[in-house]
């Protein structure tokens, strides 16, 4: 840089300081969408409603209690290396062995890992740290596929279902759960790679549509809701069952980002964010998805 | 006539040796189910020939024959169907998609005690009627059928 | 380029400036969460790591949540207008046909996609077009009629064409990719996509 | 061996409502893995429903049922505490039995 820019640098520096207070204050830059013609809009609201009246008789018979049963089964049963039960050592926040209710209260502070952990990472680090399981392994197939579900996938799910119907409570007075949560928005709030997405880019404003798909606001408490509710999910595509891990990871892929490690310190941080942000809702349990 | 009779006739249709078998105890009841499956009407691979194999070839259209499906599928692998046929003495219901590269989905018949009403979730591949068939114990073919759209997913992708 | 490059560095002199003077509690949650996103993520597919570095206008972009101080948005625009290549024979409308079909795809540059073009112009996830498309999402405005409405004259060609290789050359913190200017698109898609929306052939204008 | 149904019978009325979920992957042999090869076909090709060891109801199923097939049905002339047992045999020979009570 030459002595000419630097001068330049300064005097547009000087501007700016002052002209940022008032930064924030405006509206988005973005366009407001125009409406879309009325006969679109129209059989866009039928196909939603239809949607939703089939989703419950779906929700009736959801094959995510398949996966609920089996996880029950791996809680319980002897396994790994070490031969002990995740049911006679693993604390999930309430105490050993203690799974209703747990998972509305995660992620939490886990002074023995010394780290804040959603029910993924946590049920892993029991996995890993009580059963002996080889943590390589379990990141080696993380997720299900149409030919094999992990062993993790279906706890997440069994976990999941004992806190039906039960309130959303992330302990957010926790310091350690706090910092987390502002680390989290910030990486909500992070643009990048060649399309230079952001979550915040589809998951920052209200009533915004992609193709069909309605995409909630994550940063506002009533939307935030959605992120959370339905997972762990039967996903229709595929019939494989999935978790917010999962959801995390391809949200990424969709945002052309490189790929999360699996349960790592990021997607915890994402997941404190939008599931405090959803604190004070009721969980409905496992359900179904697109 | 009861159902494992019923069935075993058909089993003796598509093979005495099964008949044989049974009769020699070789097979439990429930492997001559399996064998039961009705190769001709599922391996069809249009509607007409399908209700053909299904016998149903002269299914008259009835209002008694109550069909519910989404008029557009949130996901073509799930759609849910419910079928419920008010028709006096049904003993057989079947669903067929027209478009699926084989319409047969399922069939099921039923004994006293079982109301004929079944849901059930079908795999559309695309925007296709979808059929019921309902078999009264006489003998007649009844049916009635209702479009379902697939939509696109999002994302593109 | 060495243009884009002087005003890249100039940006962040100013950046780093404003942070001197008036520092926010924010920014260091987010150097931190920055530090962490780098540390936390593996190359996957044509996803390599290098997309986690940002360039000038997304440091920006982040720093302001989106909402920078207008000198210096009015400075990267007109830095981002720039890199806008327009086609040498000076033809921008191509065939509005195949710019349907680039519309509608989504595919591309994903862990999961293959590398190299085509990729999809991803138009219907964000933009009501053509009005046969009923699946078309909200993000963006409305492009129905855009060419009846503001013409398809060579300046609005112009515009169209710049605005899809370089949406940021207008809005510098739009939520709009940069479509040519990081070579998803060629252009000739682009041209075809122009077409699409201001051919008066075009479904769009019907 | 494949796992569990998931049966559920409740009295609703003088009717007996059966939902059943069974494991199943329900794979139409039209399929390609991620190596394009194409996944033979493996489905479910009968079911039976019995109420108290008397079967009521007896299904037939092509490729075209969901994966981990949701079937519903309804039995008249059941009572609290009678038993439902469900079976399914598939295309390769494997099946499955599970029990559930009528609540």
């Amino acid at each position: 840089m030459n002595y000419h820019s630097i001068a330049i640098a300064i005097s547009i520096a000087v501007a700016l300081a002052s002209a940022d207070a008032g930064a924030k204050d405006k509206s988005k830059s973005r366009p407001i969408p125009a409406t879309t013609s009325p006969a679109a809009a129209e059989q866009k609201d039928a196909a939603t409603a239809e949607f939703e009246k089939f989703r419950e008789v779906m929700e009736d018979a959801n094959p995510a209690e398949l996966f609920e049963a089996k996880g029950e089964e791996l809680w319980k049963e002897k396994r790994g290396p070490k031969q002990v039960a995740l049911a006679e050592t693993c604390d999930l926040g309430l105490g050993i062995g203690v799974v209703k209710g747990a998972y509305v209260q995660m992620p939490r502070y886990f002074a023995d890992a010394g780290k804040v952990m959603d029910v993924e990472r946590r049920l892993v680090w029991c996995m890993v740290e009580k059963q002996g399981f080889s943590a390589a392994e379990i990141a080696a197939h993380p997720f299900a596929s149409e030919t094999a579900t992990p062993d993790q996938t279906s706890l997440v799910t069994y976990v999941a279902g004992l806190s039906r119907n039960m309130k959303i409570s992330v302990p957010t007075d926790d310091p350690k759960v706090k910092e987390v949560y502002r680390l989290g928005k910030e990486v909500f709030a992070f643009r990048a790679g060649p399309y230079d997405f952001a979550c915040a880019t589809c998951h920052g404003e209200t009533g915004l549509r992609i193709r069909m798909q309605q995409l909630p606001n994550l940063a506002r408490k009533e939307e935030a809701i959605r992120s959370y509710q339905g997972w762990p999910g039967y996903r229709m595509t595929g019939g494989i069952m999935l978790t917010q891990q999962w959801r995390m990871n391809d949200c990424f892929r969709q945002q052309r980002f490189p790929e999360p490690k699996y349960v790592s310190d990021t997607v915890t941080a994402l997941l404190t964010y939008l599931t405090a942000n959803a604190n004070g809702n009721m969980y409905k349990g496992p359900g179904i998805k697109r | 006539m009861d159902l494992i009779r019923r069935t075993l006739l058909r089993g003796a249709g598509a093979g005495g040796a099964l008949v044989a078998a049974l009769a020699a105890g070789v097979l439990k009841p429930t492997a001559v189910f399996a064998a039961d499956w009705n190769h001709g009407a599922f391996e069809a691979k249009e509607t007409a020939a399908t209700l053909k194999a299904l016998g149903a070839g002269t299914a008259a259209d009835s209002k008694d024959l109550v069909l519910n499906a989404p008029d557009i599928a949130e996901n073509g692998a799930v759609v849910p169907v419910d079928i419920t046929s008010k028709i006096p003495n049904t003993v057989s219901i079947s669903v067929l998609v027209d478009k699926n590269p084989f319409p047969l989905s399922a069939s099921f018949d039923f004994a006293e005690g079982a109301l004929p009403d079944v849901s059930v979730r079908l795999k559309l591949s695309q925007t296709s009627n979808v059929k019921a068939v309902a078999k009264t114990a006489d003998g007649k073919f009844y049916t009635v059928q209702k479009e379902v759209k697939v939509t696109v997913g999002g994302c593109g992708g | 380029m060495n243009h884009f490059k002087n005003i890249a560095t100039l940006a962040f002199a100013c950046t780093a400036m404003i942070l001197a003077a008036a520092p926010r509690a924010e920014g260091d949650d987010r150097s931190r969460a920055i530090a962490m996103v780098r540390n936390d993520f593996q190359a996957k597919g044509q996803a390599g790591l290098d997309r986690l570095e940002t360039d000038a206008l997304q440091h920006v972009c982040n720093k302001y949540s989106n909402q920078p101080p207008q000198p210096l948005a009015t400075l990267i625009a007109a830095d981002q207008l720039a890199t806008v290549k327009y086609p040498a024979d000076g033809k921008l409308m191509g065939d509005w046909k195949e710019g349907e079909k680039i519309a509608q795809s989504g595919r591309g540059f994903t862990w999961t996609d293959k590398p190299g073009l085509p990729v999809g112009g991803n138009c219907y996830n964000c933009h009501e077009i053509s009005p046969k498309e009923l699946s078309f999402g909200t993000l963006g405005p409305t492009l129905r009629n855009i060419g009846k409405l503001r013409g398809n004259g060579p300046e609005m060609q112009k515009y169209v064409f710049s605005k899809i290789h370089n949406a940021k050359s207008y809005n510098v913190c739009s939520a709009m990719p940069r479509f040519g200017h990081i070579g998803a698109l060629n252009e000739q898609q682009i041209r075809h996509l122009v077409a699409l929306l201001l051919d008066p052939e075009s479904p769009v204008n019907k | 061996m494949a796992d569990p149904m998931k049966i559920r019978a409740q009295m609703k009325g003088d009717i007996c409502d059966i939902k059943i979920l069974m494991s199943h992957p329900m794979e139409t042999g039209q399929r390609k893995d991620s190596n394009g090869a194409v996944v033979p076909a493996h489905f479910i090709q009968t079911i039976s429903i019995d109420l108290n060891g008397k079967r009521v109801i007896q299904g037939q199923t092509g490729t075209s049922v969901s994966r981990n097939p949701v079937f519903g049905f309804k039995v008249k002339g059941a009572k609290v505490g009678d038993k439902i047992t469900v079976g399914w045999v598939d295309n390769k020979g494997d099946k499955r039995t599970d029990e559930a009570t009528v609540q």
